[in-house]
């Protein structure tokens, strides 16, 4: 496993200040350029939802990466995030800016109520239940018709922020940039200090992180919130893309894609969760022309990953690019 | 006064008494061990002390208070750190990373300051860095900071994990046979770090059965049969003690 | 309307018990929870379709070529998929199982995804009144099949030399393999024997449900209820488990509300798991420090 | 930017070299109409896509007739797999990137209703093919019709046909408890009421995927209901009507429109179990009558090994009605033109739907009222009333 980790020089790793800061600024610059080279709505509708993915996959990677838990219960969150926003937005009135508060509120409490069976189970265990949870959950959209409008769907307004109402693809992209990038900024913030040390402890060795003075459940209960509230946030964004939600789009088959943009692009790594989610996003959509493929390429792709490159997208990087390796501390 | 006293504690495990009234203290400063042959109990007694088994009879004191019952990371938290006989150690981590790790209950970096990376928070966590570098400046891992630690020999995971327990200004270190799997030279690099300790006021509890290792580097030893302490002393005394030769040679 | 209600259950419950059944062997040989194991009951189905409907064999000779089928397509899911993996960790070994299960399903709805196929009954003898109560040779046969192989289950794990070697090469591989077992053919094999078991599953349903590539998935869910209320990895328990909640699925159905029947399993799930995680056969797990 | 422009300054280009300079409607060049269709060619549902060879089928045989007006109809096809997200990135492909002239798609309700804002916004004129939620074509939107037997439209007929009986106070219903039996099972229910006054006896679901209906089948036996409307998909009906057989279970069940008579007999495997079963029928000839067999005929000429079935039907009268729109509209087309061709298209009878399509500038829902339809010892017979067999 460790043998992709070159041996690098003494002391921690201080990058030159220089190269760090040139690369940073490039990435901003392509990222806010982008909308105008394509102004074709449907290829920005398409790098819409990859930055709704990776988010979902940077949020996912907290719980299942860094904790190391195998909890299926990100559909769950991506949906009550979803819903939450659109309840408030529909029934309440809210502005989308003011219904990220109670969309915030609702998924951090949704994640650590989820932290808390996985204090009692371990492995398999956690999973079904978690997986059961959001087979639930699904169920109470459909039967709660009287906020979520059940089957037929909660049609949700565009988001206004000072008059601006964001209507197109182009205007979208840049809100959904905003808040993706300052969910991430925070995750990685986060990732790089005791906290993400701590969940990354839970996941090497139990027993040894109590052992340090740390409480494990305080670990766990803390990384399913933040991971819940990542992912529901990402559900507001997902559901001001498509505009409205039906209890279908958080069904098995949406819980499996996370699953799959967080095992390919790696696990514990937000870059490889990015890679992930482009190109997971991308490819049914490359595959438009062979319908029915997208399946049996998907889980091709899958297996290829997992026999092949077991760190993900993000190994292989590190492979090439040793200092692209991402550390627990902050430089 | 004593930093840790271990009062009559018995262990009966479906009806096999794996500790009876077993009784010793450990000063800060001193190097405490205890040895004993195979299944003389000295891992049952190492996890009552360290919370993981609950003694049938008896107290376990630390600093005056009574850890039984107390969950692992609170007693840890005052100072009683512990390494494992197996795999202790981050392996997936680099070795700053892990030392650091053992830092996480000191580094004063606020939750809020974490989140959005507040300037005090920074500072705190790079304190937290310098520190972690130094302390294996100490140990002389520097060099290694950013290997993965499953690349590591076992002494060096060995080191690691001391280096570790001790980031947080330990105040009792517990080592469960340590001495496993480390080369000679190994082996005296590790006693000269927990000399060190000792001269710096830290507790040292060592249980291990390599007994030239016990010997160089203890001031008092117990000796553990069968559950019981048939001896107690100094290396010297404990070298001549009839009951321990027999337990260890066999009836003469 | 009581009886009626147990028999069905009874019918739907052995369904359930066979594939967690097979998915519990599994798990006890290889700690691997084979969230693909749907995708063998479907497989079963449709390549019993392929036997009678392209190959044009009767009903016995192809369920029994589909199981041979099935079997082999175990093996080389252990063999090319699993084996490579070593000891990966639950997370990617889970993933890869969810792998194949996508794969099979691509594959199946490349051929037949605009179709929902019907499949000849077995023997379509009247339903038969006993007292008001009404059976089908259909629900005699499903509840009788699952009875026979859960019989010849524990037979050859209990009673025989062989099913010995098993159960200790479950327990402990490395001390098996030490004393000579050959771990891996035995992994084979019992990847094999899983995927038998979900394929007679899908067989002897095949006639009732219809085919379409997305059946396996709701038995799945099925299956891990049975699993978890038996207790988890005991194969006495996934039985009765399987039964338990295809009986409680059809009383909850009939008395209280048919709403009731979709979620039903995952009530099941989550209260045997927070309250009693072992389940009712299960041991609790205990870790060495 | 740069895409657009080249193909903005390309068709500029092309119209001034053609003679009169006018610019042409997105979609539409000298020799060429482009249309793009949608429906769930993968996925769960992916049996509703069969629809989408029979609107192909429709404009290839128009294409081998001459094409309108001097114009062929280029089909740019995409799949949304009956999922919300990749409806929309489908529909947005069609607009954006392929530019086309009109839509004529949408299967599942749920994209549809994802979709049709997006679609308006463009002022791209919007043809439904089969997705038949009420919801989609109430509110009215200008852009977009629906020449498709609505749920509300198909409900009320099953509830009428059922009230025809005399008699009958007693109707059970049992559905599915995603979307697609949602938007079926409330229309039903809610006009059961308005229109009699009544209340279903039992109002019960069933699973999708489950593969027995022993409660249900005994709960409606005990309550001893007159009529059993099961909105379900073809699976679960046939599964439903092979337990009701075991049970003695006699009621006469009606289905909506999504069920064939012929595959749900096949399914069960007995004739005996599938007497009394009747269906919406949204045809006006029986599947197996000359008049069908025709369009049947049309379809695998194009598509030899695609089996057709009731659905590939469904969508078929309204291609022909976006053909016949298209003639009317004139070789001077444009999308308003065209729109404004399809408002006034008064009791097109297109041979293949139950009832003729009519739309108006205030109503797009085109389609009204229909008959059930049944199996009387083997031939699929259509009626409007409640005729004792």
């Amino acid at each position: 496993m460790s043998d992709l980790q070159a041996t690098l020089p003494a002391g921690p790793v201080r990058r030159p200040a220089s190269a760090k800061r040139w690369l940073v600024r490039l990435a901003i610059a392509v990222l806010l350029l982008l909308p105008p080279v394509f102004s074709n709505d449907y290829v920005q509708y398409v790098v819409n939802l990859i930055v709704v993915y990776a988010l979902v996959a940077v949020g996912f990677n907290v719980v299942l990466g860094y904790l190391g838990q195998l909890a299926f219960a990100n559909a769950a969150f991506f949906g009550i995030g979803a819903y939450t926003c659109g309840i408030s937005m529909v029934h309440l009135g809210l502005p989308f800016w003011a219904a990220l508060v109670p969309t915030g509120i609702v998924s951090l409490a949704a994640g650590a109520l989820v932290g808390l069976p996985a204090l009692r189970l371990k492995g398999y265990y956690l999973a079904i239940v978690t997986l059961v949870l959001g087979e639930l959950m699904r169920w109470s959209y459909i039967h709660g018709d009287v906020l979520t409008a059940g089957s037929s769907g909660l049609g949700i307004p565009p988001a206004t922020a000072a008059g601006f109402t964001f209507g197109t693809e182009d205007e979208k992209y840049y809100l959904f940039l905003l808040v993706a990038a300052v969910m991430i900024w925070a995750t990685n913030n986060i990732i790089r200090s005791r906290i993400g040390r701590s969940w990354v402890a839970i996941r090497e060795n139990e027993l040894a992180t109590a052992a340090l003075g740390m409480s494990p459940a305080v670990g766990k209960v803390t990384a399913f919130a933040w991971s819940g509230f990542v992912v529901g946030i990402a559900g507001a964004l997902f559901a001001i893309l498509i505009g409205r939600i039906a209890p279908e789009s958080f069904n098995l088959h949406q819980l499996l894609l996370h699953f799959a943009i967080v095992m390919i692009g790696g696990l514990g790594s937000i870059l490889g969760s990015i890679l992930g989610a482009i190109v997971l996003t991308a490819a049914p959509e490359v595959l438009r022309n062979f319908p029915g493929m997208e399946e049996i390429v998907f889980s091709l792709l899958l297996i290829g990953v997992l026999l092949f490159m077991p760190r993900g997208l993000q190994g292989v990087l590190v492979g090439w690019f040793p200092r692209l390796r991402e550390r627990l501390y902050r430089e | 006064m004593s930093l840790l006293q271990v009062e009559n504690v018995s262990v009966q495990f479906f009806g096999l008494k794996a500790l009876s009234d077993v009784t010793f203290d450990v000063e800060p400063g001193q190097v405490r061990a205890v040895i004993g042959p195979n299944g003389a109990g000295k891992s049952t007694l190492f996890n009552v002390i360290t919370g993981y088994v609950r003694p049938n009879e008896g107290k376990v004191v630390y600093d005056g208070q009574s850890v039984v019952g107390l969950p692992r990371h609170v007693v840890a938290g005052r100072g009683m750190r512990r390494t494992f006989q197996n795999g202790g150690v981050f392996s997936e981590l680099t070795v700053l990373e892990n030392v650091l790790t053992g830092l996480n209950a000191v580094t004063a970096s606020s939750t809020l300051g974490i989140v959005l990376r507040l300037p005090g928070a920074g500072a705190a966590e790079r304190r937290a860095v310098d520190e972690a570098m130094s302390l294996l400046e100490t140990m002389g891992l520097a060099g290694l900071a950013n290997n993965v630690v499953g690349d590591l020999s076992s002494g060096q995971q060995r080191l690691v994990e001391i280096t570790r327990a001790m980031a947080a200004r330990a105040r009792l270190l517990l080592l469960d046979e340590p001495a496993v799997g480390l080369s000679s030279s190994e082996r005296d690099r590790l006693m000269n770090v927990l000399r060190d300790l000792a001269k710096d006021g830290v507790a040292v509890l060592l249980v291990e059965h390599v007994i030239d290792l016990v010997m160089a580097v203890s001031d008092r030893i117990v000796v553990l049969n069968y559950g019981e302490v048939i001896a107690e002393g100094t290396p010297e005394e404990i070298r001549s003690h009839e009951a321990v030769l027999e337990a260890y040679l066999g009836h003469g | 309307m009581f009886v009626q209600l147990i028999l069905s259950g009874v019918a739907q419950g052995s369904i359930y018990a066979l594939v967690a059944l097979g998915m519990t062997a599994l798990f006890r040989a290889t700690t691997i929870v084979n969230f693909g194991h749907g995708e063998f009951f479907m497989g079963g189905a449709f390549v019993l379709y392929v036997m009678i409907n392209v190959v044009g064999l009767p009903f016995l000779p192809g369920a029994l070529l589909a199981i041979v089928v099935m079997f082999l397509v175990g093996m080389t899911i252990e063999r090319v998929l699993i084996r490579p993996m070593g000891l990966a960790p639950h997370i990617a070994l889970a993933m890869m199982t969810v792998a194949f299960s996508f794969l099979f399903r691509g594959i199946a709805r490349a051929f037949w995804g605009r179709e929902v196929l019907p499949m000849p009954a077995v023997f379509s003898f009247p339903p038969i009144d006993v007292a008001g109560v009404i059976i089908t040779t259909q629900d005699l046969l499903i509840t009788g099949m699952t009875l026979f192989f859960v019989v010849l289950f524990f037979i050859f794990f209990q009673r025989t030399n062989l099913g010995r070697i098993a159960q200790a090469a479950s327990a402990n591989p490395r001390g098996a393999s030490l004393v000579g077992i050959n771990v891996n053919l035995f992994h084979g094999t019992m990847w094999g024997v899983a995927a038998g078991l979900g394929a007679i599953a899908g067989i002897l349903v095949a006639p009732i449900t219809l085919l379409y590539p997305d059946m396996g998935a709701l038995i799945l869910i099925k299956a891990f209820a049975a699993m978890t209320l038996g207790g988890f990895g005991n194969l006495g328990g996934a039985v009765v488990g399987g039964l338990l909640i295809g009986i409680l699925e059809q009383l909850s159905g009939g008395y209280l509300s048919t709403a009731l029947i979709d979620i039903f399993a995952y009530l099941v799930i989550i209260a045997v798991l927070l309250i009693r995680p072992a389940g009712l056969f299960g041991i609790r797990e205990s870790q060495r420090v | 930017m740069f895409k657009t422009k080249y193909l903005a300054c390309m068709l500029g280009l092309g119209a001034m070299l053609a003679g009169p300079a006018f610019a042409q409607a997105p979609g539409v060049t000298d020799d060429s109409i482009k249309i793009g269709i949608f429906g769930p060619m993968t996925g769960s549902a992916a049996l509703f896509g069969k629809a989408v060879f029979g609107v192909e089928a429709v404009y290839k045989d128009v294409n081998d007739h001459g094409g309108i007006n001097g114009r062929k109809i280029d089909i740019v096809r995409e799949d949304t797999g009956c999922d919300p997200t990749r409806g929309t990135a489908a529909v947005k492909k069609l607009i954006s990137q392929s530019q086309v002239f009109a839509i004529n798609g949408g299967l599942c309700s749920g994209v549809v209703m994802a979709v049709k804002e997006e679609v308006a916004k463009a002022g791209v004129p919007f043809v439904i093919i089969g997705a038949a939620s009420s919801a989609i074509s109430d509110p009215m939107m200008p852009n977009l019709f629906h020449p498709v037997a609505t749920t509300s439209n198909v409900a009320k007929t099953m509830i009428d046909f059922a009230m025809t009986r005399e008699g009958t106070k007693k109707i059970a219903v049992v559905s599915h408890s995603d979307d697609w039996g949602k938007s079926n099972r409330d229309p039903a229910v809610d006009h059961l009421k308005e229109a009699y006054g009544l209340d279903p006896v039992l109002d019960l679901t069933m699973e999708r995927g489950s593969s027995d209906a022993t409660p249900q089948i005994l709960k409606i036996r005990n309550a001893d209901a007159d009529f059993v409307v099961l909105m379900m998909y073809p699976a679960e009906v046939a599964i439903f009507l092979r337990d009701a057989y075991k049970y003695g279970l006699k009621v006469p069940v009606l289905a909506p429109q999504s069920i064939s008579l012929k595959d749900t007999r096949e399914r069960v495997g007995n004739d005996a179990a599938v007497e009394n079963l009747y269906v919406f029928y949204p045809y006006a000839h029986p599947t197996d009558s000359p008049e069908m067999e025709k369009w049947g005929k049309l379809i695998n000429k194009y598509y030899p090994d695609e089996r057709v079935e009731s659905f590939s039907y469904l969508g078929m009268s309204g291609a022909l009605a976006v053909v016949e729109a298209l003639k009317a509209a004139g070789p001077d087309l444009t999308r308003q033109k065209f729109m404004d061709a399809l408002n006034d298209l008064r009791d097109f009878d297109s041979g293949i739907s139950s009832a003729p399509i009519t739309f108006t500038p205030e109503d797009h829902a085109g389609i009204k009222g229909g008959a059930m339809a049944t199996l009387d010892d083997g031939k699929v017979t259509v009626m409007k009333k409640w005729q004792d067999k």
